[in-house]
């Protein structure tokens, strides 16, 4: 195993030695594929046919009037076979898992996006597969317990720690320690030991790719912004991977603000001031620690951004300047997402509202000349629990208590 | 590359000299409170115990099964600090003669400063840390200031480690081996067997130091399989299952059950 | 208003007298964008920048080999906008609107799919919304009522005759025949009165023009039979449009088995012979009903194949034979299901389930040169609560419990 | 294309001989049961009607508003069958001497068979028939059978519909023209307005049979409003609703408010 895997400071492979066989496995099965473009073509091919790729550019005409400014462009990740990007860089890992001739996959996830992801893909390659979800995420998100449990996959509640990502994450390792020779470790985002970084960021760069194209064939020009919520850092990689060289297009990601700043209330790593560089989880970055590195607790509204690390690429590119740093707080966030369903009949998950938030506060001061891209990296329609608890439905309340209350009768008859 | 031995090798020679297996012994400071790790402490020391990792708390113990990571977290919850720990150290090397590691994770080390780290322990008489995410790759400040202060880095063979890696390792390590009996993490199940022997003939043949296995021992049987083959049988989990059995007043006794 | 929209004797335009304008306005609108090329382009681009159109076709490998016999593929509907085909018709018809210069569209839903995707398309054109459902389908199906309320759309719950589509559609005409002036009357499926049927296949048929040319391309020719699931007809209609010529595909259509053959068990109107020829709803077609001619209550575990009628081309189709008629029980549909779920990792809703069953039933038996075709016309993740009760989840029922718990907690204490 | 007068035609001339404007009402058979819709006829009858509409229950009642769109449904669920209203229809039209239409929707017909119906129709001794949802171009074999039978295919006049439909409505219609005053379906409230009494002026300049306005007609001044403009006031909900707030007998004092 080789010292790489650093972007300036960021990265690395800090990982229990029975691994550093795994990871050299892995490492070169990736180096292997990204050289061979019969895999990219393949990779492509499944997306394309599988899920529907090329995803499409939608100008949001409503809201770019409304605003008043640039003009507002939504990348479609929502979709994508089963709903987020998440599709992309599990389906490029699936290929790989095949590849390196492994028959079983487990992944950690948060809010169930990255799990379904995983446990679909796994039905459609035949592997078998663990999925590891802190019980907190369990109880939060049975929706996407349930399709995982459907495409036959084993979801396993972790009870340790703080019951949400980070713990599961550490579960899924501990899985791998015992059954690498079997087993895949799916990681759902561009974070982790290298090379997961740079390999998630590579299959998510498809959406980049094709964005920048489309914007060329859709405006005759690149736009002058574009907008990634950021998580771990996936989807935004996977975006910004297109305009990388194009010095005219300022990228933005933006995080979760939660209720604003203060350790424990939001997940803002690079936006805030809390995070502190640390190594955790195989990799180092900035992370939401204490003085003496022990990981704290985090705040979101949305399920899926709420990690104490960010990939270390992005930690690289906020020192560099390259990628520009902010948060949008959970009030700015559900006003956005409804704002944008109410106008433009487009449901962003939560996570992606971030981005839009963000965009809607800046879009005004542009020109009309100028355009502007959101990456939407999922859709909602899966979060309604989260949805309706944010938004404060009571009629949905009602509906809850009332289906219940049948399930309960209907349990006492049989 | 010859070094000359450490204090820790050259503890363990020396006890080694008297026994035909030392026993080494594992508890998170702090767990379930300070004075408790003291008082298990000295059970152990009086029990018999050769050698002791005393483990840092971090609030994600990546490669710590169940018992282990459940340890870290209550010591965490019950106020457990850094500074705390190393106190507690200071406190034990002093009032105990036998070798004492630190077994943590790196990011206790990177955000305490790698160097301030080092030379805290040695004021605090450590001999020796393992560090299980923090490969030689990773670690070359570490690797130098531990060589510096004279405490041995020890790193972990495993059995999926090729012989080249494992003399990489060796290299890069004083005081001792520590070799994973198997795949997964602490606190699991171990079967004692011929691919085991054949592992630890490997292992044993890859370095000069002191080998210590560890990951599932936890009954004189284990310990009789090791003798002849290693150094140091390394009892982790185990002990801290006796302690929230049966209390830490019961550690001293599972522990003469052990060396008797 | 002339005598026409006859397919042999189905058909027709049974409207109250107060509505020949208004449908002769809509006729001759329809008749205007079709000769239009550049209305269809317009269609094109909307679907293609808006949706995903094209949607891909996706080889199911591992239930092709399970299976033994014919190649199976799978038109990807469920990856639309909204998650089915019904966003192609309303795409349509919400140009059309646009061209008639009206500012108000209606709709009926009885699954709540098309609800979701009239009020997506109000909310992206900009047009006031209204929904009618029956209340038993309100109640049954509350996501999808959450989210047409969260773009804006009012919903009515329907508390006249059985409460389910049909009466949907009676309330949506009361409503039309009141407010004509400015508004549009979003029809579902390929029924109702003139222009409906001819219309809503017309725009349903970019499914089929699309799966031609992919199967073309994807396997050097036609698939031996298309397989659709059957309620009023307009995704069948879409996909066999396709291969209306092609003397060597069979055109399967698969309607809701339900409980088995008898009056009250299905909504099985041209495969079994509980259904005589009526007119109801504004045309002339089977269905269930007594000798008077009183509708009957259909039975089927998924809500959108429930629906006394049919499209009366496909009355038409069934008599000329053009289309085979099957019908799939609730048991075999919710298998069929499970099924595709676990090995293809792919989630048809209940009612594009009916498609899959067939096709299960009939592959084995065809050979391994053979090919057919799946129309996928929806996915099943927004109807969650059925799906659950379909497959009688416990964990399912004591996540609700518990939430409801949360909720009751709530409201007491604020 | 002249047509000679049918039954109903002639027996409307000849009431408006006596009276400046006829009262035609509204009942759905069956509802609440056979035997009080009797009861109505008959409470009608002797307080003053000139007409009555027989609506036989349908199970979609597509033009019709909330009142009657129930009032259909309670007769199905209380059992009301084609063949029990053509048997009320038949005693109602033997003990009573004034015009009764049908109303229905063409299912029903067109299940029963559209010339089994018709001439159905005549051996009940009914003299004219409504059926919203049948546009003459549907009805070629019912306008047929209708004209063979002397019974009066009654069309509709609307708002919305333009002149040269109003001349063909009217050619494939005999006995009367049911104008509705406004648009949307029955039972809802309609202004009595100067954009009414236009819309009149063209349904009267556009037919030479008969004229009955219907659809939000529900007082005596209503009724006063339509004098000398048209033939015919029908009121149709609005007794319903007054047999369901005061009961059955509270359906002839509400008439004669009408008709005093
Ligand atoms: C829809 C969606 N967007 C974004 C994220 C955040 O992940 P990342 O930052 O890796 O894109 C998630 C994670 O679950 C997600 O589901
Ligand atoms: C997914 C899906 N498929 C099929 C149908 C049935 O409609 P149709 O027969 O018009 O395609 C519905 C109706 O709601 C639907 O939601």
């Amino acid at each position: 195993m080789k010292n790489s895997g650093y972007y300036s400071q960021f990265g690395g492979a800090y990982i229990p030695e029975i691994l550093v066989p795994t990871f050299d496995e892995l490492e070169s099965a990736y180096l292997v594929a990204r050289e061979d473009e019969s895999f990219w073509q393949e990779y492509i091919d499944l997306m394309s046919t599988y899920s529907c790729r090329a995803t499409p550019i939608t100008r949001l005409d409503n809201l770019t009037e409304q605003l008043g400014g640039a003009n507002v462009y939504v990348k479609r990740e929502d979709l994508n076979h089963t709903g987020a990007h998440k599709a992309n860089n599990v389906m490029g890992q699936g290929l790989l898992t095949r590849r390196m001739g492994k028959t079983r996959v487990i992944a950690e996830t948060g809010a169930g996006q990255h799990g379904v992801a995983t446990a679909t893909m796994a039905a459609k390659f035949g592997f078998d597969c663990t999925i590891y979800m802190g019980a907190h995420d369990v109880a939060r998100q049975r929706p996407n317990v349930f399709w995982m449990e459907q495409m036959g996959a084993t979801v396993v509640a972790v009870t340790e720690g703080s019951q949400t990502l980070k713990d599961a994450i550490n579960e899924a390792f501990r899985d791998w320690v015992s059954n690498m020779d079997d087993t895949h470790y799916v990681l759902g985002t561009a974070c982790g030991p290298h090379p997961f970084p740079e390999m998630v960021s590579w299959f998510q760069s498809i959406i980049g790719i094709e964005s920048r194209e489309q914007m060329l064939e859709r405006t005759g020009k690149l736009p002058e912004r574009v907008y990634a919520c950021v998580g771990g850092g996936s989807n935004a990689m996977g975006i910004f991977g297109g305009f990388l060289e194009d010095k005219g297009v300022e990228l933005v990601g933006v995080e979760a603000g939660g209720r604003g700043r203060g350790q424990g209330q939001h997940a803002a790593r690079l936006a805030y001031d809390d995070a502190t560089i640390g190594v955790a989880q195989g990799y180092k970055t900035y992370f939401l620690q204490d003085n003496d590195g022990q990981m704290q607790d985090t705040h979101s509204v949305s399920a899926g951004l709420d990690y104490v690390g960010v990939s270390p690429i992005l930690s690289h590119m906020h020192e560099t300047k390259e990628v520009r740093f902010e948060a949008a707080s959970d009030t700015e966030v559900v006003e956005a997402m409804q704002r944008t369903v109410r106008n433009e009949g487009l449901i962003p998950a939560l996570e992606s509202s971030h981005a839009f938030a963000q965009a809607y506060k800046e879009a005004p001061d542009m020109s009309s000349n100028e355009d502007i891209l959101i990456n939407m990296s999922g859709r909602a329609d899966k979060d309604i629990f989260t949805v309706a608890d944010a938004v404060h439905d009571p009629k949905w309340q009602q509906f809850i208590i009332d289906k219940a209350e049948a399930y309960r009768a209907e349990m006492q008859n049989g | 590359m010859a070094k000359s031995p450490t204090t820790l090798e050259l503890a363990i020679r020396k006890a080694r000299e008297k026994k035909d297996i030392l026993l080494m012994t594992h508890i998170v400071l702090g767990y379930p409170n300070f004075d408790d790790s003291l008082r298990v402490v000295e059970d152990m020391v009086k029990a018999g115990v050769d050698l002791m990792e005393l483990q840092i708390p971090f609030s994600e113990p990546m490669a710590d099964g169940p018992v282990i990571l459940k340890a870290n977290s209550e010591a965490l919850k019950a106020g457990a600090t850094v500074e705390k720990s190393f106190a507690a150290a200071e406190r034990i090397t002093r009032e105990f003669d036998i070798p004492f590691l630190f077994m943590t994770y790196y990011n206790i080390l990177f955000c305490y400063g790698v160097d301030e780290f080092v030379s805290r322990c040695k004021s605090a008489g450590i001999t020796g840390c393992i560090v299980p995410d923090l490969p030689p790759a990773e670690g070359q400040q570490y690797l130098d200031a531990m060589h510096a202060a004279g405490i041995s880095p020890v790193h972990i063979f495993t059995p999926k480690t090729p012989e080249t890696r494992m003399r990489h390792l060796s290299d890069n390590s004083s005081g001792m081996i520590y070799c994973v009996a198997r795949k997964g993490v602490t606190g699991k199940d171990t079967a004692f067997s011929d691919d085991l022997s054949e592992y630890l003939e490997l292992c044993r043949s890859s370095t000069d130091l002191p080998l210590g296995v560890g990951f599932g021992v936890k009954s004189r049987e284990d310990i009789d399989f090791l003798r002849g083959k290693v150094d140091i049988a390394v009892v982790g989990s185990e002990t801290i299952r006796v302690m929230e059995q049966d209390g830490v007043g019961a550690v001293k006794g599972f522990i003469e059950t052990l060396v008797a």
